[in-house]
């Protein structure tokens, strides 16, 4: 509680130039260019692995850039973990039945 | 020898309430005997307490060893109900709104009856045609749901002759609680004449009537009752509508 | 719901006076920043549920999802990417630029955004159309002669990029209510937590795009 | 401020002035129906929920008529499947999964926590008119189109995308409740997190605030994946779009899946808040600190959490692997562990306290006993080869009873006795408070006990008919509903009666420790003339003789 609002005065604080965001743009933009280029090339069953990695990247970017997770109190990265970790589980457990049915 | 799926499921079934009634009794009367103890009358002032860990980490650990026990149970039943025997005889049953039909892949047959020999594995191949039915023989402590589109296995060997129900046990629309088969147990040599004797069209009720199957003997009451399921029919009919009537007005085509 | 904090700034108020005696007063920005994190993740559990049954029925119809996702055009996707990325990032410019107290500039930035989101939707519109066109519709005639797999697949396309395409709405629409509030003068450069909310919504709405994108239409 | 009904609370003759009273910008009725006042919210929230319960209820006193004799006895089976299904919809997203957080939670949590109101106060009022909305619009579908849905509460496909009757709005309408509540869950977590009273940390907070806490996280996770299932089943019956349907391609058991990774977690977001009560309650009636604080905290969070995992038991004869029906089995033994933890930790908390059995006590006690049943039968739908036998028969509709309603249920009843006196002002009659919840105890168990037979020897559950050999239980269980039903309709001419004519409560009648109790009852408009600071323990008291069997 009190760190919350230690932190929030922190954010306050906390601006950056347009620099950074333009950067974090181009960025983007360069794994766009990638995973589309990658999708042409066939790498079997690597082609979705790759695909899912640059698209983690590119949230990794987003949220901690654009959204400023980065810079925001630590208990929204808990949060978002929270989110990841139950939404992991909810796949995880749902693919335990389709791997392993017979037809 | 494998364990007789009824018994042990009906085992663990006793383990695990055995265990609750004691659990129970354990938690009820502890409670009771509190509150006569230390009601405000007996002991006006309360003492503090806040917790011991000793008490807390005892009981987390054998609650977890006690149930890891009744999971071990359960899971070595589930393993011989899924483990179908290889030399099993197969029969293929299809649920559909609102009936069971059973097809003998080996002879051709069809028929509305289950009709098997008696302590001979059987394995049961389930399609649904429609919606979801569930194949339920309560005597043998089986059940699978049958599910368009894609075949579930069972399997059960039925140690004593006699007349048992299979029920279907997931919803599927008005005439569920109708969806009823008779699954019948016979000697070897009384389903070796059915199969042959028997024209190959339905003909249930006449072999229902034809075979004596003598007297039953099981341990679960819901076979012992004969069911009739000319009865049944007439119960539906009563309704005013006969099944391929109601499938019209309550379901899309 | 970051509205709803009229309550919250008074509670605030009584809150840090009494947690930091002496410190200066301000809103419950952090509380609407959290809502609004919490609303989010209830967005992506939403979605989550539809990734679930695009994951599974591409376990199971693998070779379909391939043979359908030759019928997507990569070309609209990638420029929709770039679109959205790009308004993206002029939402996050547009609140540096109302911190530097150029409000001008900041409702700029804002219009860039809302007209790729515009931009998008127009797309968006052409894609569907034509594959409307084509017959490639639950029930359509071109659907009817596709295998279970295919049918599936755009199923969940058209469920996935329509909710998507509606959350797209709802962010110009949020954005746009946060413009007019800038412009009158009720989102200012020390008071912009709606505007990071708008932000937030939207960048969201990107980050579901991200994973579409690669999903849909880059499968080979 | 734009909606002038949180004023600063007025003084007259040297006292605060009750919310009820309270003057505000909106007069008459538009002062509740347009209040942003989380106590004005909490209420509004029990007046509809008792309605909604009562037709729920009335649904069920049907149904054990009908299946007083086999055949027909009073309805038609197309009625008999569309009175279970409105039940188990009503019950379930309309009373029981709102209950507990919508009405007590809005109401007490912030007092417990010591805030003024919720973070976003016209966001609750926004969440319960969805909850009217979501209602309304179930309702409706019971008179409009084809006839009312038939699907029972799974809405499971393809028999709901088949079926001509109105499923479409009935699942639209719990679409809309789960809207609602996510975004009460949405307010809590925030709530807590930002409102709290200076000095009350996490762990000074009443457990009924950890409570609401643990379900407003599965709230907001789990809820958005129902919501988006029963968009699709709308989308599948109008377009079809075939995700579902396997006739197109569709796998029915991906629907079940996740349907239930909303609904398993639902069940302890129905649970949940209740044990949060129940500490409360224990601590208060038998005057000492609740035993083990932290575990019972830390054991919510762990309900909250593997609650998750656990989905799959619903259909371990479904048709899914036999790997994932191991896994889930598995899993779901560990919930019954913190569980545990709570029951053993209420039962400790009695041990050498000064312990009044009070209503409120009453219930609590006989949702341990009957809870417990509940749970433990649980256990035996969760082990593998058991469940095989037992699964959709009346040994499941038996389960769920208890611990639905001699869970969540019992203790709605235990809070509206507990809170009663806070929230109206007034006191109830106390002998007939407890003689109504024997009644109703003994009752309940007459009704629901015998089913766990009749499952056992394999009466399957959602018949409208059934073979003759189960009458016995379905008699006692149908006269059994008429003794529970005398129970509860004695509850509620007694809190009637109190409501009008009670004694006039004090500020703490039960000697409790939580802040709700330090405000006047009922409370003024901001709760608080001013926010307390903390410094003690939610339970700890003044005076009490210290314990030689310590930390
Ligand atoms: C409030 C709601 C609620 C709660 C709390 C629970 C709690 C539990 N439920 Fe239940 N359940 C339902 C509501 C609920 N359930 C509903 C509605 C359905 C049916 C849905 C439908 O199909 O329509 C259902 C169905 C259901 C099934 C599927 C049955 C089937 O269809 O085949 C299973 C199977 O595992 C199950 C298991 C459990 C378990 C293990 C718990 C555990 O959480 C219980 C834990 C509690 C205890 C164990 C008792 C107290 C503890 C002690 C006394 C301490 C000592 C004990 C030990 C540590 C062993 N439930
Ligand atoms: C909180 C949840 C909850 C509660 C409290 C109840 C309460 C009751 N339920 Fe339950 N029930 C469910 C949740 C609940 N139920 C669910 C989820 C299902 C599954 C549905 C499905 O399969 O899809 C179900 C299914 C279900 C079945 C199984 C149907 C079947 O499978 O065929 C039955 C059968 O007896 C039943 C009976 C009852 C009864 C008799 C009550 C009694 O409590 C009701 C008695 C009380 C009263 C009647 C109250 C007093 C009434 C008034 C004051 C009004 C005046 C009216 C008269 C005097 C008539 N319910
Ligand atoms: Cu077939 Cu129920
Ligand atoms: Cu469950």
């Amino acid at each position: 509680m009190e760190t919350d609002i230690h932190k929030e005065e922190e954010h306050a604080a906390h601006s950056h130039g347009y620099g950074i965001y333009v950067l974090v743009f181009f960025g983007l933009l360069a794994l766009t260019a990638v995973t589309v280029s990658v999708a042409g090339i066939n790498l079997g069953s690597l082609t979705l692995t790759v695909a899912l990695v640059i698209a983690t990247i590119k949230t990794c970017l987003v949220a901690n850039y654009f959204m400023h997770v980065k810079f925001d109190t630590p208990i929204f990265k808990v949060f978002i973990a929270v989110c990841i970790v139950i939404f992991a589980t909810m796949i995880g457990l749902t693919f335990f039945d389709l791997i392993f049915r017979t037809p | 020898m494998r364990p007789n799926i009824i018994s042990q499921t009906d085992g663990t079934m006793m383990f695990i309430i055995g265990c609750s009634i004691i659990l129970l009794l354990l938690v009820t009367v502890a409670m009771i005997f509190f509150c006569f103890k230390y009601s405000r009358k007996k002991h006006p002032v309360a003492e503090n307490i806040h917790g011991n860990t000793t008490l807390e980490v005892t009981w987390t650990v054998l609650p977890t060893i006690l149930v890891m026990i009744m999971f071990f149970y359960g899971y070595m039943g589930y393993k011989n109900i899924r483990d179908i025997p290889g030399d099993a005889y197969v029969i293929k049953v299809s649920g559909q709104m609102w009936k069971w039909t059973f097809d003998y892949p080996e002879t051709k047959k069809k028929s509305d009856t289950l009709f098997v020999p008696v302590g001979k594995n059987i394995k049961m191949e389930i399609y649904a045609n429609d919606v979801l039915h569930s194949f339920y023989i309560p005597s043998m402590r089986v059940k699978e749901d049958a599910v368009p589109g894609k075949t579930n296995r069972l399997w059960f060997n039925a140690e004593h002759e006699g007349r048992y129900d299979i029920a279907c046990a997931e919803y599927c629309g008005m005439n569920h609680s109708y969806m009823y088969a008779v699954l019948m147990v016979v000697s070897q040599e009384k389903f070796d004449k059915w199969v042959k004797e028997v024209p190959a069209a339905d003909s249930t009720k006449k072999t229902t009537d034809s075979l004596n199957t003598g007297g039953v003997k099981d341990s679960l009451k819901t076979s012992t009752t004969p069911v009739d399921t000319t009865k049944k029919t007439a119960d539906t009919n009563k309704v005013k509508q006969t099944p391929d009537a109601i499938r019209k007005d309550t379901l899309k085509k | 719901m970051s509205q709803d904090s009229e309550i919250a700034v008074h509670q605030a108020h009584v809150h840090e006076a009494h947690a930091h005696v002496g410190e200066h007063v301000h809103r419950d920005d952090m509380g609407s920043k959290m809502g609004m994190w919490l609303f989010l993740f209830t967005e992506v559990l939403l979605f989550g549920g539809m990734f679930i049954l695009y994951a599974a029925y591409r376990f199971i119809y693998s070779d379909a999802y391939k043979v359908a996702a030759a019928e997507l055009d990569t070309y609209i996707g990638t420029i929709n990417t770039i679109v959205l990325l790009a308004s993206s990032c002029a939402v996050v410019l547009g609140i540096v630029a109302l911190q530097r107290k150029n409000k001008g500039l900041c409702l700029g930035f804002l219009w860039f955004t809302q007209a790729c989101g515009a931009a998008f939707m127009v797309n968006k519109y052409f894609e569907w159309s034509h594959k409307i066109h084509l017959g490639i519709y639950p029930k359509g005639p071109a659907l009817a002669d596709m295998s279970e797999g295919e049918v599936v697949f755009f199923g969940l396309y058209y469920v996935m990029t329509g909710l998507h395409g509606l959350h797209i709405i709802v962010g110009m629409i949020f954005i746009g209510i946060v413009m007019m509030m800038i412009q009158k003068n009720k989102i200012t450069h020390d008071n912009y937590q709606k505007l990071e909310n708008a932000g937030l919504y939207w960048h969201l709405v990107d980050v579901i795009w991200i994973f579409l994108f690669p999903l849909f239409y880059l499968i080979h | 401020m734009a909606n002038g009904s949180i004023a600063v609370p007025v003084e007259t003759k040297g006292k605060l002035v009750d919310f009820y009273k309270q003057e505000s910008k909106h007069k008459g009725i538009w002062s509740w129906l347009l209040t942003v006042d989380h106590k004005r919210i909490g209420l509004m929230y029990l007046l509809v929920m008792i309605g909604f319960f009562l037709t729920a209820m009335t649904f069920g006193f049907l149904m054990r008529l009908e299946m007083l004799t086999p055949g027909a006895t009073i309805m038609k089976p197309q009625t008999y499947n569309t009175l279970f299904t409105l039940h188990g919809v009503i019950m379930v997203f309309l009373f029981i999964i709102p209950g507990v957080p919508a009405v007590f939670g809005n109401f007490i949590m912030p007092i417990q926590i010591g805030a003024k109101d919720v973070i976003f106060p016209r966001l609750n009022l926004l969440s319960w008119y969805l909850y009217i909305f979501g209602g309304a619009i179930a309702l409706i579908s019971l008179f409009t189109g084809t006839g009312a849905a038939d699907t029972g509460w799974t809405f499971y496909v393809p028999y709901s995308i088949r079926t001509t009757t109105n499923v479409s709005l009935t699942v639209f309408a719990a679409f809309v409740l789960g809207f609602s509540s996510i975004l009460t869950g949405l307010n809590f977590i925030t709530t807590i997190h930002r409102m709290r009273a200076p000095g009350m940390t996490f762990f000074k907070m009443p457990l009924f605030c950890w409570g609401i806490y643990g379900t407003a996280w599965i709230q907001v996770l789990a809820t958005p994946v129902i919501g988006i299932t029963l968009i699709l089943v709308i989308l599948e019956r109008t377009f079809g779009i075939g995700v579902f349907d396997p006739a197109l391609g569709g796998d029915p058991l991906l629907y079940q899946h996740l349907f239930w990774i909303y609904s398993h977690p639902a069940v302890y977001i129905m649970i949940l808040p209740a044990m949060g009560v129940v500490s409360d309650i224990i601590a208060t009636f038998s005057r000492k600190p609740i035993f083990g604080y932290t575990p019972i905290a830390m054991s919510t969070l762990a309900i909250a959490l593997v609650g998750y995992l656990v989905w799959g038991h619903h259909m371990f004869s479904a048709g899914t692997s036999d790997t994932s029906n191991v896994i889930f089995s598995l899993l779901t033994f560990l919930v019954a562990i913190p569980t545990g933890v709570k029951v053993f930790n209420w039962v400790a908390s009695l041990y050498r306290g000064s312990i009044e059995v009070t209503a409120p006590m009453l219930y609590t006690l006989c949702f341990i006993f009957v809870f417990s049943i509940g749970g433990l039968t649980g256990l035996v739908l969760g082990t593998l080869n058991t469940d095989i036998h037992l699964t959709d028969t009346y040994f499941v509709v038996a389960h769920f009873h208890y611990v639905m309603f001699g869970g969540m249920g019992i203790l709605f009843f235990a809070s509206l006795h507990y809170w009663f006196p806070k929230m109206f002002g007034r006191m109830y009659n106390e002998k007939i408070a407890k003689l109504s919840c024997i009644i109703f105890v003994i009752g309940f168990n007459g009704l629901y006990f015998p089913m766990f037979i009749a499952g056992y020897l394999g009466m399957p559950r959602r018949y409208y008919d059934y073979l003759p050999e189960f009458q016995t239980y379905h008699v006692i269980s149908t006269v059994g509903s008429w003794v529970m039903i005398a129970g509860i309709l004695l509850m509620f001419a007694n809190l009637l009666r109190g409501l009008r004519q009670g004694a006039i409560a004090p500020a703490n009648p039960w000697d409790g420790t939580t802040l709700e109790w330090t405000v006047p009852s009922p409370p003024p408009m901001e709760n608080f003339e001013e926010i307390p600071v903390i410094t003690k323990g939610p339970y700890d008291r003044e005076g009490l003789k210290e314990s030689s069997i310590g930390h």
